[in-house]
């Protein structure tokens, strides 16, 4: 069952990371391709804790939590960066 | 276990963060330091010449893992020769350097160590992928030398120099992983037992890969069609980099020599000497355009940086051969030329200085001071570049032609030798008649310039004087190199003293 | 990374322990980090959960003044309800809602609210919940643009704000 | 008791990759970027968190281990969703200069007018 | 361990010396005393003069006490090893040849010495003048002593170096800098020829000793590379004596002093040619392919330079061209081949010495008392100058050919041998041109008198002439007498000397020769008389003459010269310029040009077979991150001009290959790349601020074709390669790692033993290289705060429209809240590396990456007050660290990085390991966090520093309580 | 899954060498990332693809993959990381001083003032 479960979200979440794929070709503006990256790093997140359960190991735990820890970083870069163009003040 | 075997090595990478830390802010103790560095690598280039003189070779397992599985240094006459000569060369350019030009940017010193470490363990290791790594050491390192001092075009050249060399470490780590993937081992001793055992459907990777390799090395050693980067590189550094640079080059070189011999050699079965056919038709036409550049320039340090293409042309004829002969006046040459090239750079660049708004181009401008000592020490560095006798040029342009006899093209190579001889003498000849000659019928001096040269004029004299001492111990130093080129084409001895004796008979384990 | 100009010389607790719930929190977070319980483990962790704050200090001018602790439990449990069926609102709103029939508007939100740690709480709540993201901050830090993917009624949406977090945050930093 | 405990990290599975499909999905639908930012700072949110309870779950029934560690990527999701929509939503205002604000009482938004006392010239 | 391999060439050393310094000391002595004059000059130039003249003497006397064992017909030996594995010997040997050209130059040399005392004014450098002299000296000595052909050469480029600087010492005259390099040129050009000549020669004989080569004369003449050897051989000799076709930079030589122009260019370096033809006669002639190249060679020059020498209005292009003719005489002799032949080229090597010498310095003396040298502006000098007139008349006289002087002798053995000589079966050209010569150098001779001291002065010349100083006129005297008294006594002055000399060039029994001044009525004596009837009638009809030789064509050897060597250049600026224009567009697509090439020809070229290996299944997972590669790399690639969008989408491929890495069973690497991500953006973004936000449009769409092209096969290549690779079962060193990694490094990590451990000389490298990139960027941008770019950089204004709040709240909050977490995280990845992912860099970058957010919520100058770590300290400690780490297995005499580590039991804590790796590990986190930091502190504070507003304390403080308005301000 | 991976590492080699050949330091510096990317895979890829059999010593594992290319690659990584951010700072220097982020220097003659 977990497999069909497993299986289904791979599906669910690929699917969801194609919509952002095209949301970050269509734009249309750069905030719009920076949603994309910052919800296709979220998506990411959620792909590998199912890639966890379905290999049954925690070794990419780490992955996901650095992932969680610094994708806004970089979101955040971008958009101080439209917003001062110096990011760092 | 001999410790010193890793001396060349750590001691920069540790002499640099003691300049970081404790004279950062005090330049004359970081010179101080620096000086003592070098001084104390070239003490232990001499005590490991002593220890593989005899035909030694002494290796080291670092971190006491066994190869092919750990990291190996190898020391053997090649590689202790090349420590010699770079701590040589790095002594006389630090010279240089700390009369003014090593204070005009940050942190000089510590990258000139990082620099020496680089090389020094380019030319120890004997492992492909750690070459890899000393390769990144030795040019992030250069990268930062390069653009020392800043300025405009020098800081644009810096991005040319830092973008194709980029390139150049995609192309080692593609290869390094061809080779790898077929040949499953890092250990170039280890990769030479193993050639000659590899499939006839892998043999396609690992001579794409070989060859890929080789074309790395070939864009370290400035060869036609991938030496572009090197005139506007080597003109635009400042001089004292430029001349330790001209150890650069020889790095590509050493490790053609190294690797093409021992692992695609004369054992490798069908991979036997893979690199030959590609190697001696570029290195004819390096030697050409090298020579017409010399004709062409339109500034002392553009002839010079034509100079050193050139010479690397001639130098890898010598290597193409890949003969004990030929490979014996090649290290010969080696020597000379990096010495040669060096200080066209350092002479240039004091010419430079003494022509304000004219620099080194060129072009007829008012006299300058130290006009007669500085057309001296240029005449003597034209003769060696040029290959007139009776300077080490000629002997190793003599041993080079010597040794082409027995080639497939002798009558091409000697007629290039030759010939792009006769471009580098005019081209010398027409530089050095505009510069030291026309000027004086111009109107009007430059005024004298108040800037201490002795130390640059010391660092000079040291190169010119080991070009005549190159020229004097001709004999020994032949018979020595005679015995260095034995040695790298006695390829088992290399793979016994790295994987012991058992690999070689029981061939593949 | 200590910084001799602050300007305070507290006493030896507050120098060892200028956070101590900060290290409490430390402390749990290693155990959970490392996924396991042990002497050994906790050890470690009580390490880290005093010196890292020692170490930030000079990040942490003053620390966020909580008065009660306990409405903290349950004003996240209360945020963890409100997303819950926040989400379950949006995607029925994505799902099946037109486009043209969404009453999205913008909201200015007057703060009583001073402190900057429960303004941070209270914006980062109403992006966290029903269909609304707090985009900016007024240059006095006295209101909060909010923008509403459906909001019918602008004066209805703000009070609930106000009433639901606001004021609950007013207690806990009172 | 195997069953459920399949039973609830599949549902949990199903459902987080349910709300990250919606979330992308309303990315892709809603008409302007204002729109778009409330679907994934919400949907994906319970998305991973779904598939992070499905993960405790799943190690702690059929591994028999407590692992409680996924606690800290909902913390760290929490802390800095709402940072990246701020962000989002100032980008946005700073390059669409939107006329339809409502305004404070006294200062603009901060978009748009310096913090008063703060010394920036200009 | 290394025998040397027997070695063809190396030299025996008998027979036993005799007095071998003295020998090497005539060579040496003129080299050793080139010091002098530079020395000496400051102390007058009389003892300037002197010391030069002493060294010389003294050479020269050397020489002489060798003369009884060398009239004798021996021969006396010298040698030293040099570069023996070359065959390069430093060997000598006197023979009467040598013995005849050292003394020749020595002797001339002595005079000249003298003379060029009082010519030199006083602005002349004269210290170097001496130097560049004995160093010519010395080099001119050496070629004649040579035993060994290499040594030879190397003497012989010397003469070419040194003339070089002689004929350029008038360093402000241009055709003294044209004629030096002309000359430089062609010499040159034939020295590298003989190079080649002289390497064959040796190989064929076996030996470059020239005493062993003498002995090989048929083994030379019989191999097939005798033509070659003797094309190149005499490339060198026609070049430096001034052949034809080779003549034409001897005139152009003439700008040097006149002390230079008797010495090099009449007395001794010309004839190091003849010289050499004559050294080696006895192994290289009497063949047919040498009468051919060198008897008619010599004979054209003869012709050519002495038709031109007729014409030439300057006194020393007169001799000059002069000189060219007899040089071309003296071959003429030398290529007949035959020992008559050969002798009277000795003789007149002899008398052309004396003679042209003698002209030289009257010609210097001419120019140096009336200030020109010009023929149409002289005239009626005897009267001025009576003493030097009679020395010209004599000399030039000799050189006409006239009886009772030595000029006359050896022109009549040589009309005599031409008689003679048959050429394709014709048996009169030869004589006839040899006639026709002669008869254009009497006629060019007396010219020379008629014209300069005879008839009326052709007007005021530049100064008022009279009679030289004793110094400047007493050495063309002696030669003068020489002329004489050779042409009268000749078998007792010149006989037993030509009879050594011709021996030695002969190297066999000598042919029976009577010198004497009448041999009968010979065809010479009637060719030599119709010479001097025909030579004075075209000097009474001189203006007619030259009205027709003034019609013809004049091809200027030295404008087609010039022109060649100016195309040379131009040409070589072509190449090299139109190649290395600076382009990086070019240099990386001739490098990616080249890759490709090599790689598909060599793919192609050696064997392979399709891979054996399973695939892997395409999972739906594998081809959406596929799809999500692909999409972002197109992104990049197709959006690339709008340069923030590319970077995102550049993260967007980051992120997918971390997730490849996860997928792929690589978290270490995940975390790196996910980590080095994150830093990158920043560091990329932090420089976006200043470079333009768009790239132009600016390859045109052939070229854009042409890099897709290029970039479309690099990717076939690398993709190809993959496939090659990964589906091909491979066998690795891996299965010792896995085996070794828990009891020999004690770690489970396999790949993190490897890092600190098996490998970490690799890393050692690698975090150095870290370092290094971050001192470099400190450099730089330090750089960047001074001078222009510092200029610059101040008055930097932003290039898009500015937000207004530099620090939102929210973000400095959530940061701090972050920052003890993210620590708190660091912490734990760099402890647990060593058995799970992990590890020292990965948890520098994140420590790194939760300060930088600090940095970046709150502005750099808070953040930096509030880092009070140096971060170059940082860096350095790190690396010591590492490197103390491996050093200190020295202290067990164990290899640097050998590691150690143990399991250890508490009470309480329980089993816990520690392991060196973990000390190491440390150097790197310290190194890690120190390099970012520097690295994005500093272009941070660049940031700072283009801001128009002064660095602020606390402005960015979250404190909205401190900042809160004071009401009704707005 | 060969496949895929080696069509997506010609893809970013191919899409780096183009951008490399483009003309402002800027899209130069992109293609090398890229490139470098495709080579870290490359390099990977030298040790054959496997799934979820990390190297980590476990005695739950079924196998291991090769995890030396993986410490190769985590070096390149890191050195690449160095360069880049060399480049990139370099590149702004250079852009600082020059007024022009193109990427070819003026004709070495011409380069002085
Ligand atoms: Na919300
Ligand atoms: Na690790």
């Amino acid at each position: 069952m977990i497999d069909y479960a497993i299986l289904y979200a791979y599906g669910a979440i690929s699917l969801g990371l194609l919509f952002n794929l095209w949301r970050l070709f269509a734009g249309p503006s750069t905030v719009d391709r920076i949603l994309a990256v910052d919800t296709m790093v979220i998506n990411v997140i959620a792909l590998i804790i199912v890639y966890g359960i379905q290999m049954g190991s925690t070794v990419y735990f780490e992955a996901a939590l650095l992932l969680a820890m610094f994708g806004f970083v970089s979101t955040v870069a971008y958009c101080k960066f439209i917003l001062r163009g110096n990011i760092i003040e | 276990m001999n410790h010193w075997l890793i001396a060349p090595i750590v001691l920069p990478a540790i002499m640099a963060p003691i300049l970081l830390m404790a004279a950062r802010h005090d330049i004359v103790l970081a010179r101080i330091f620096s000086i003592a560095s070098v001084l104390a690598l070239l003490g232990i280039a001499l005590a490991l010449t002593t220890l593989v003189s005899n035909g030694l070779i002494v290796t080291y397992a670092l971190g006491n893992w066994l190869p092919p599985f750990g990291i190996v240094l190898v020391a053997d006459r090649l590689s202790v020769l090349m420590l010699l000569l770079t701590a040589g060369l790095a002594l006389a350019v630090l010279l240089f350097a700390v009369d003014g030009s090593d204070h005009q940017g940050r942190h000089f010193h510590a990258l000139f160590q990082f620099q020496l470490m680089g090389i020094n363990g380019a030319f120890l290791t004997g492992d492909f992928f750690n070459l890899f790594v000393f390769f990144e050491v030795l040019l992030i390192a250069s990268y930062g030398l390069m653009v020392h001092g800043g300025g405009a075009t020098r800081t644009r050249a810096g991005v040319q120099y830092v973008a194709i060399n980029l390139v150049g470490s995609t192309l080692f780590l593609i290869a390094v992983g061809m080779i790898y993937s077929v040949a499953g081992t890092l250990n170039m001793a280890d990769l030479a037992i193993r050639v000659p055992h590899i499939a006839a459907g892998d043999q396609a990777l690992l001579q794409t890969g070989a060859l890929l390799l080789l074309l790395v090395f070939c864009i370290k050693a400035a060869l036609v069609p991938v030496h572009f980067w090197l005139p506007g590189t080597y003109a635009n550094a400042p001089a004292a980099v430029a001349a330790l640079f001209a150890i650069m080059t020889k790095v590509g070189a050493y490790c053609v020599i190294r690797l093409y011999i021992l692992a695609f050699g004369a054992d490798a079965g069908v991979a036997s000497w893979l690199a030959a056919p590609w190697l001696l038709p570029a290195a004819l036409v390096t030697l050409t355009l090298g020579m017409l550049g010399v004709l062409a320039a339109r500034r002392l340090s553009q002839l010079a940086s034509f100079a050193v293409i050139g010479s690397m042309g001639m130098l890898l004829i010598a290597i193409a051969l890949f003969t004990p002969a030929a490979l014996s006046a090649a290290l010969y040459y080696l020597l000379h030329s990096t010495l040669a090239g060096a200080v066209l750079f350092l002479i240039a660049d004091l010419i430079s200085r003494q022509r304000p708004g004219h620099d080194d181009r060129l072009t007829v401008a008012p006299r300058f001071a130290q006009l007669s000592l500085l057309a001296g020490a240029f005449f003597v560095a034209a003769i060696a570049a040029t290959g007139m006798p009776p300077l080490s040029g000629f002997i190793g342009k003599l041993l080079i032609l010597n040794a082409a006899r027995s080639s497939v093209a002798p009558v091409l190579i000697w007629s290039l030798i030759l010939g792009t001889s006769l471009l580098a003498i005019i081209g010398f000849g027409r530089a050095g008649s505009t510069l030291f000659w026309k000027s004086t019928g111009e109107a009007g001096e430059f005024p004298a310039a108040d800037q201490r040269q002795t130390l640059s004029l010391v660092a000079i004299g040291l190169l010119l004087a080991g070009i005549i001492g190159l020229t004097l111990f001709a004999g020994p130093l032949t018979a020595y190199l005679d015995a260095t080129a034995e040695q790298i084409f006695a390829t088992h001895h290399y793979i016994a003293a790295v994987l012991g004796n058992t690999a070689l008979q029981g061939g593949i384990r | 990374m200590a910084d001799p100009h602050m300007p305070e010389q507290p006493g030896l607790l507050r120098r060892c322990c200028p956070h101590p719930l900060l290290s409490l929190a430390l402390t749990l977070i290693w155990l959970l980090l490392i996924n396991s319980f042990s002497v050994g483990g906790l050890l470690v962790g009580l390490t880290l959960g005093l010196a890292i704050p020692r170490l930030t200090s000079s990040f942490w001018p003053g620390r966020p003044r909580v008065r009660h602790y306990g409405k903290v439990v349950a004003y996240v449990l209360l945020v963890i309800r409100d997303i819950i069926v926040a989400n379950l609102q949006v995607a029925f709103i994505i799902l099946f809602r037109p486009v043209g029939s969404l009453h999205t508007r913008w909201l200015c939100v007057p703060l009583d609210l001073t402190s900057p740690e429960a303004i941070t709480l209270f914006a980062g709540t109403i992006t966290m919940t029903p269909g609304t993201v707090s985009c900016d901050l007024s240059a006095d830090g006295k209101a909060l643009l909010v923008h509403c993917l459906d909001a019918p009624d602008a004066e209805a949406a703000i009070r609930e704000m106000k009433e639901r977090y606001e004021s609950r945050l007013q207690e806990i930093f009172a | 008791m195997e069953f459920l405990n399949e039973l609830l990290v599949s549902s949990l599975i199903v459902i987080g990759a349910t709300f990250a499909l919606i979330g992308s999905y309303g990315m892709l639908k809603l008409p302007d970027l204002m729109s778009r930012l409330h679907a994934p700072t919400k949907a994906t949110t319970l998305g991973v968190g779904g598939a992070l309870v499905a993960s405790m779950v799943y190690f702690l029934a059929l591994n028999g281990t407590v692992s409680i560690h996924e606690l800290l990527i909902s913390l760290f999701l929490f802390l800095t969703a709402p940072i990246t929509a701020h962000f989002l939503a100032k980008a946005w205002l700073h390059t669409q200069q939107p006329n339809t604000l409502p305004r404070p009482a006294r200062h603009d938004w901060s978009t748009f007018e310096k913090a008063p006392g703060s010394d920036e010239a200009g | 361990m290394v025998s040397s391999p027997p070695l063809p060439y190396r030299c025996n050393l008998e027979p036993p010396d005799r007095e071998p310094m003295s020998l090497a000391l005539i060579v040496m002595l003129p080299f050793l005393g080139a010091i002098l004059p530079a020395l000496m000059i400051r102390a007058g130039r009389n003892a300037c003069a002197t010391s030069t003249f002493t060294v010389t003497l003294l050479a020269f006397l050397l020489l002489m006490t060798h003369a009884p064992t060398v009239l004798r017909g021996e021969i006396v030996h010298a040698r030293w090893e040099w570069v023996p594995q070359l065959g390069l010997n430093v060997n000598f040997f006197l023979d009467g040849l040598g013995f005849f050209f050292a003394g020749l130059i020595l002797g001339i040399g002595l005079l000249i010495i003298t003379y060029a005392r009082f010519y030199l004014a006083k602005e002349d450098p004269m210290g170097s003048f001496y130097s560049y002299l004995l160093l010519f000296q010395g080099a001119m000595v050496g070629i004649v002593l040579s035993d060994n052909i290499l040594l030879l050469l190397v003497f012989w480029e010397l003469t070419s170096l040194s003339s070089f600087l002689l004929i350029g010492y008038w360093k402000h005259l241009p055709e003294g800098r044209q004629g030096a390099r002309m000359a430089l040129t062609i010499t040159g050009a034939g020295g590298l020829s003989m190079i080649a000549g002289m390497l064959i020669l040796g190989d064929i004989a076996g030996s470059y000793d020239l005493s062993v080569i003498l002995q090989h004369k048929e083994a030379i003449q019989a191999s097939p590379l005798y033509l070659p050897a003797l094309i190149l051989i005499l490339g060198g000799c026609f070049t430096k004596s001034a052949q034809f076709p080779f003549h034409f930079w001897l005139p152009h030589a003439m700008a040097a002093p006149t002390p230079v122009s008797a010495y090099l260019h009449s007395a001794t370096m010309v004839k190091a040619g003849l010289f050499l033809m004559a050294r080696l006669w006895p192994v290289l002639a009497s063949t047919d392919e040498w009468f051919y190249l060198v008897a008619t060679t010599g004979l054209i020059t003869m012709l050519i330079g002495a038709w031109i020498a007729l014409f030439k209005d300057d006194l020393k292009g007169l001799l000059a061209f002069s000189t060219v003719s007899h040089l071309g005489l003296i071959t003429f002799l030398l290529g007949l081949g035959s020992p008559m032949a050969a002798v009277a080229a000795v003789f007149h090597i002899l008398n052309h010495a004396t003679f042209k010498a003698a002209l030289f310095m009257n010609a210097g003396i001419v120019d140096h008392e009336t200030g020109t040298r010009d023929i149409n502006k002289l005239g009626g000098l005897m009267a001025l100058m009576p003493i030097s007139g009679t020395l010209a008349m004599i000399a030039a006289a000799s050189m006409a050919g006239v009886p009772l002087l030595n000029g006359f002798l050896s022109k009549e053995m040589m009309l005599e041998e031409a008689a003679h000589t048959a050429w394709l079966g014709n048996d009169w050209i030869v004589p006839a041109l040899a006639t026709l010569a002669a008869c254009f150098s009497v006629a060019y001779s007396f010219r020379y008198i008629v014209h300069v001291y005879f008839g009326k002065p052709a007007g005021e010349t530049p100064r008022h002439p009279h009679d030289p100083p004793f110094g400047m006129w007493g050495p063309p005297t002696l030669l003068v007498v020489l002329v004489v008294l050779i042409g009268l006594f000749p078998a007792t002055i010149a006989g037993p000397l030509l009879a050594t000399v011709a021996s030695a060039v002969i190297g066999g029994p000598l042919p029976d020769y009577h010198l004497a001044i009448w041999h009968g009525l010979t065809p010479a004596l009637g060719m030599s008389a119709v010479a001097v009837v025909v030579g004075l009638s075209l000097l009474m009809a001189y203006t007619r003459v030259r009205r027709g030789w003034a019609a013809g064509p004049h091809p200027e050897a030295k404008a087609i010269f010039q022109g060649t060597l100016a195309a040379a250049v131009r040409l070589a600026q072509i190449i090299t310029h139109g190649l290395h224009n600076g382009s990086l567009q070019r240099h990386l697509a001739f490098t990616v040009g080249a890759a490709v090439v090599l790689g598909f020809v060599a793919f192609a070229t050696a064997t392979h077979a399709p891979g054996t290996r399973p695939l892997l299944p395409a999972t739906p997972v594998a081809v959406i991150v596929w799809l999500l590669l692909v999409g972002a790399t197109l992104a990049v690639v197709l959006l690339h001009r709008q340069r923030l969008t590319a970077l995102i989408a550049v993260g967007v491929i980051g992120m997918v290959v971390s997730l490849s890495f996860v997928y792929l069973s690589a978290p270490d690497l995940a975390l790196t790349q996910i980590s080095v991500e994150v830093v990158t953006v920043i560091l990329i973004l932090l420089a976006l601020n200043f470079l333009p936000k768009a790239t132009p449009n600016e390859s045109s769409t052939s070229r854009r074709l042409r890099d897709g092209l290029i970039a479309t096969l690099a990717g076939l290549g690398v993709g190809g390669a993959t496939w090659a690779m990964t589906t091909r079962p491979g066998e690795t060193l891996s299965g010792y790692y896995l085996e070794q990694s828990l009891p020999g490094g004690g770690g489970t990590n396999v790949v993190n033993v490897i890092l600190v451990d098996f490998r970490g000389f690799d890393t050692f490298g690698e975090i150095i290289v870290l370092g290094i990139a971050a001192l470099i960027i400190y450099a730089l941008l330090d750089g960047a705060t001074r001078g222009a770019v510092g200029r610059k950089l101040a008055a930097w204004q932003p290039d898009q429209q500015r937000a207004a709040d530099r620090h939102p709240l929210m973000m400095v909050v959530a940061t701090r809240v972050m920052l003890p977490l993210a620590l708190l995280v660091g912490a734990f990845i760099f402890l647990r590396g060593h058995n799970v992912p992990g590890g020292g860099f990965i948890a520098g970058l994140i420590v790194a990456i939760a300060l930088i957010m600090q940095y970046m919520a709150s502005g750099y100058s808070w953040a930096a007050q509030r880092m009070k770590v140096d971060y170059h300290a940082l860096i350095g400690s790190g690396v010591l660290i590492a490197a103390a780490t491996g050093a200190v297995s020295w202290l067990t005499d164990h290899p640097f990085l050998t590691s150690a580590f143990g399991h250890f039991h508490l009470p309480l804590i329980g089993e816990f390991e520690l392991a060196s790796a973990m000390a190491f590990d440390t150097g790197v986190f310290l190194t890690v966090i120190g390099a970012t930091m520097l690295a994005l502190a500093n272009l941070s504070r660049i940031g700072c520093l283009a801001e128009t507003l002064p660095l602020q304390e606390a402005a960015m403080e979250p404190d909205l309580r401190r900042t809160h308005p004071a009401p009704g301000e707005h | 899954m060969e496949f895929l991976l080696s069509s997506a590492i010609g893809l970013l080699t191919a899409g780096g060498v183009y951008l490399i050949l483009r003309a402002r330091t800027y899209p130069v510096v992109l293609g090398l990332s890229l490139l470098s990317y495709a080579t870290n895979l490359f390099l990977f890829a030298t040790g054959r693809l496997v799934l979820d059999q990390p190297p980590v010593i476990s005695t739950l594992a079924t196998g291991y993959t090769d995890p030396l290319p993986q410490a190769l690659v985590l070096t390149a990584i890191v050195i690449s990381f160095g360069m880049t951010a060399v480049i990139v700072v370099m590149a702004l220097r250079s852009y600082l001083e020059n007024g022009s982020d193109h990427v070819d220097a003026p004709a070495p003659d011409e380069a002085l003032p």
